[in-house]
């Protein structure tokens, strides 16, 4: 869009509609409202109250090589400003997902973006080559980082050793931009982000679930089946911000901010902290339009300031 | 679908009636327009972040082309709030959902079965029944005497037909027993249990009864369930139950009516 | 209390009247209530509120061995179910202490224990010296893990090396039970509850605040002078749950559990997932008789249940 | 104390006054007893988690025996969110909180100086004054019209014995400039400048200018000032400002209304 018709985008912005375009590790968004892995289902959930090609883009709910039956339930809890989750990674696959859901999403105009996970090094490589060559990806988050699942996910993401290795695998498996989707139960969230860059990430995408649990006290057990589960939601956004902010600070990779995003303003905390883009979580479960009225507000606090360009709000945070 | 399912559901009216129930009635012309007996709709009790959550709650019947009923139970802090909403305010609302009890197949026989506060449902299900004349059992369980739905429930199954019986496990009403009794009962002496189909909801422990006793008799059974919920819509895998075929079904979309034997009541 | 008179107490237990003493590091505390440091002052400011001799112990805010001054405000920024602090350890001194604070607490009937903060291994040592023969004092928390204090707090708290020579220190120079109030802004919080299990500590207390950020976006200005700040409040309570579950489960010494503690059944999960006892925070803001509702609600729950003990109900999750 | 300040109160009437502001009137006896032009209460918006802190208001008025007067402006989600309660219903309120102003002392001309939402004090404070048929010199200031005082809480100052001046940066009401420049005039102007001593609320950029005002005349100055705070009483350090000879102080006991002189206004 940039390219073909730079005389009107101009034109527009003059005209106090401002630029929401934002370009980074190769994929051209046309805005930068992403809806966050799992809770937005395959786009087809939400068809019916967002119009897909409003969105930036779509990242869909995790997917591995083979299906996945997840978590017993109970799967979820609600708690203070923010849910548990426990679900386990269900999904149906990746020969599913490329015959049944990529095909529905390619029909619109916007970026998808697939979130992949595995329980080897070998299956999440293997996972980004079969998607490598498929048409309309424009890019794989690596979920290194989901609490939820004993085998494997959790390690990777918080051990740098293995995370390089995984990291350095997928990308030599696939010519796709890749997102390291990093886990925020970490002492240094900034240390998994130099990892991810130094085995070639082309973006980082944080943040992931914090590590929760709640105890039903009239029974003893605890609320999920699977004990603990992660916890997103408004309730973690402060953590959230602070890890986009300091990563942003020091590694110099292009970032979804994710965590508790509901409103434009949240969103925007974001991207001064030092985001590019933004991915709408938990709050697409409040009001399934949350994407579409953060968008909004996003352009219409830009119009009312008078920025041209969201890129020039990005990581202006003021901390002197 | 053609129809808004998101709306901004003006109350209008709302009221306490007994046994801890109340009954709202939302303005919201699409879903009473479209929405089938056994679908639910998500309903935000606080424009704020806690509770956080919305909460699932069954269509209890569509008193006019522009509004629905839904008479719910104050279990906890989601549904406290609730009662404290005025008519004249607007709920955020997503619905109908799910799908519902499906059609009643000619010449089969429905029996209803309600645990606890499982019969809202069941009820805009009866209020859908054309039976010419003809009443509908409708078996209703509960622990005692006030965990029975509340009299105007009751007076409405019964101005569409059905025919109640009640079951208490501490005997306060009705016969003491569990619902499944006084049902399995009517099956082995109505002489109808061929043609019965079953129409369940309420508790886990008592569907799961309920299923065995359909299986047992090789009678058709449909069980609505629940299970904590996040989307409603699909999208978050979190209402799964187990499928009878291994894996797992979403309440949210696959069901919350199943046929009883697609799912696996073991655990 | 419980060797003076116990038929007395047989006999009460007996008629439903719950035992909610614990003993842990030698304290003997009346009941598992505490308050936990920054958010009940020095007991005085709510002393109005809360009949102090009611508490099973007061934790006051920390002290530190010269008098600071902590961060220019904004200090605090509320949140989605919790707030942000960087109060920056502001408090009188270790002298003002036990000149004009400390004899105000020792008229009541309840534990004092000291949450004390240095920022050299030095100051810290010779504060728990300072401190180890001061008349009234139960027992001292180390408060290695503030996130709001550049230089020192944070490192000790995420770096097991330095934990440790800390921990050691402090152990040297104090008879007192001490107890080490981990962060849990770190990878995994039970190595460090074994490090100070290592050093000699004879508790633990956790969590801490969790480290985070929220900007103004009008502005452009984090809303907090010092940038980032620590999240209490129940927006963190099932994040702090989870690591006391946690450490419970691997390291054999007692936990003072705190984190987003409202009511009786929050503060009851903690027990349940393995804590002796639980401090109330920043609740109190909200209520100032939020330790005693929640007392009252412990007690409650426990004659209902019939259970004899609060201490029968210590780490009885059932996770099977 | 003796006095309770932790309340369940009583919502005896809410209204809308104009200009973005209610008139809260709470049922608050042991408050209403002991409360101080200065005062202030916190104030819990929902009985829910989110708004999660109490709001402090100033004390407005006393208008009975039991009960206490607060006006406030919708500024955010919690006073938005206190708008919708209704008279019948509690709020948990903790009060009154924080010193007052110090009574005038003999020979002393009070003048009032109120920015934009900063008259609620002030207005307790003049209701408090008895001056005995002298008028008290009240400067208000705001952005423009809009910002204003709304007419009641005009009218009631005059009742009080006021004499209003006003100033916006627009123009749009009174004489166009900052407050404090119509302040400086008088003082000019009054003759009276040596006696007088200020007691100002609003905004800290125009405290800071008004502690100047006062302190190049050598008059007395009381501001009263506003920060965030999480306890409001003194426990949580939270509401600190940055005090004349270094250090902080807390808005919450130590103010909120200081001596001009024992702040720092240089940042
Ligand atoms: C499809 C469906 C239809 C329902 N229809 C009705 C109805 O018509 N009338 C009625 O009174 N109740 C109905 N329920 C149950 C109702 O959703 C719960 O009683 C309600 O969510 C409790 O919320 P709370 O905030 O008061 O309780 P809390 O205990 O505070 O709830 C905490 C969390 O648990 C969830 N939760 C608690 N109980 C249930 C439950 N039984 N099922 C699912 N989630 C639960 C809540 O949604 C929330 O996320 C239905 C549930 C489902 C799934
Ligand atoms: C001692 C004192 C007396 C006050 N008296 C009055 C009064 O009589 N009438 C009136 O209209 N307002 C008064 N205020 C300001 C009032 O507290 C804020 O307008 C109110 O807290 C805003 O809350 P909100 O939820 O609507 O805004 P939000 O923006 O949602 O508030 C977010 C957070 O910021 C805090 N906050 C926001 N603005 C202020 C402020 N100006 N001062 C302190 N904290 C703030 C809130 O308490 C909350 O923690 C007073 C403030 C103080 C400190
Ligand atoms: C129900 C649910 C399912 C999720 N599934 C995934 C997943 O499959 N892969 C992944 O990387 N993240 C997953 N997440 C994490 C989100 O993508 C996001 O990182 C996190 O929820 C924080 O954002 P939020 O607070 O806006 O929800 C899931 C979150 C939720 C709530
Ligand atoms: C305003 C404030 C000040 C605090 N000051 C201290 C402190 O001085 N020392 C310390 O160890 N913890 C301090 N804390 C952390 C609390 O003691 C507690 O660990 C944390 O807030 C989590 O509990 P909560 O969610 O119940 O508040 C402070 C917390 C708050 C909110
Ligand atoms: S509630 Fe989200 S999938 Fe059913
Ligand atoms: S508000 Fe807590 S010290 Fe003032």
């Amino acid at each position: 869009m940039r390219n073909k018709m730079p005389e009107v985008r101009d034109q527009k912005s003059a005209m106090g509609s401002p630029d929401l375009s934002v370009e980074f590790a190769g994929i051209k968004l046309k805005n930068p409202v992403l809806t966050a892995s799992g809770t937005f289902g395959y786009g087809e959930e939400y068809a019916e109250f967002v119009d897909l090609n409003k969105l930036g883009g779509v990242i869909v709910k995790g997917i591995s090589l083979k299906p996945l039956s997840g978590n017993p339930p109970p799967r979820i809890w609600e708690t203070p400003s923010g849910m548990l989750n426990a679900i386990g990674l269900e999904n149906p696959g990746v020969d599913v997902f490329l015959r049944n859901k990529l095909p529905f999403l390619r029909q619109f105009d916007t970026k998808v973006i697939v979130n992949i996970f595995g329980y080897t090094v070998e299956e999440y490589a293997a996972l980004a080559e079969r998607l490598d060559d498929a048409e309309g990806i424009a890019g794989l988050e690596v979920n290194i980082s989901c609490p939820n699942v004993k085998a494997g996910g959790m390690v990777f993401g918080t051990d740098p050793a293995t995370t390089h290795e995984l990291l350095t695998a997928v990308r030599s498996r696939t010519k796709l931009p890749i997102f390291a989707k990093l886990s925020p139960n970490v002492t240094d969230v900034t240390a998994f982000a130099r990892v991810a860059r130094d085995a070639g990430c082309d973006g980082l995408s944080l943040i992931n679930t914090l590590l929760g649990m709640a105890i039903d006290v009239r029974t003893g057990r605890p609320r999920l089946a699977n004990c603990t589960g992660g916890l997103s939601g408004p309730a973690i956004r402060p953590v959230a911000v602070r890890m986009v902010w300091q990563t942003a600070k020091c590694v110099p990779l292009p970032i979804i901010g994710m965590g508790g995003i509901v409103t434009a303003e949240d969103a925007l905390e974001f991207i001064i902290a030092g985001a590019s883009a933004v991915a709408v979580g938990t709050a697409n479960f409040l009001n399934p339009r949350a994407t579409l009225d953060v968008l909004s507000g996003i352009e219409e606090f830009l119009a009312l300031r008078g920025v041209k360009r969201l890129d020039d709000l990005k990581g202006t945070v003021n901390t002197t | 679908m053609g129809l808004n399912r998101q709306h901004a559901a003006e109350i209008i009216s709302h009221s306490f009636i007994g046994r801890g129930y109340y009954r709202l009635v939302l303005r919201a012309p699409d879903a009473a327009r479209s929405a089938l007996p056994g679908q639910f709709v998500m309903l935000r009790v606080s424009q704020y972040l806690d509770p956080f959550l919305a909460r699932p709650l069954g269509i209890y019947s569509i008193p006019s082309k522009s509004s629905i009923e839904i008479v719910y139970r104050v279990a906890g802090r989601g549904t406290s709030l609730l009662t404290q909403m005025e008519p004249g305010s607007s709920l955020a609302m997503l619905g109908p959902l799910g799908r519902g009890f499906p059609a009643v197949e000619p010449g089969a026989t429905p029996v209803l079965v309600a645990g606890g506060s499982g019969f809202p449902p069941l009820h805009f299900f009866a209020s859908r029944l054309r039976r010419g004349g003809l009443s509908t059992p409708l078996f209703i369980g509960a622990r005692d005497r006030a965990g029975l739905p509340p009299q105007p429930v009751l007076a409405s199954f019964r101005k569409y037909g059905a025919k109640i019986s009640m079951a208490t496990e501490d005997g306060s009403a009705g016969v003491k027993c569990m619902v499944t009794s006084i049902l399995d009962d009517y099956l082995s002496k109505s002489g109808h249990a061929a043609s019965s189909v079953l129409y369940a909801c309420g508790p886990r422990a008592m569907l799961a009864v309920v299923s065995r006793v359909a299986r047992d008799r090789s009678i058709r059974c449909f069980v609505s369930m629940e299970e904590r919920m996040a989307c409603g819509v699909g999208a978050c895998m979190g209402c799964s139950v187990r499928s009878g075929t291994g894996g797992f079904k979403r309440i949210c979309t696959e069901g919350p009516v199943f046929e009883a034997g697609e799912l696996d009541w073991s655990s």
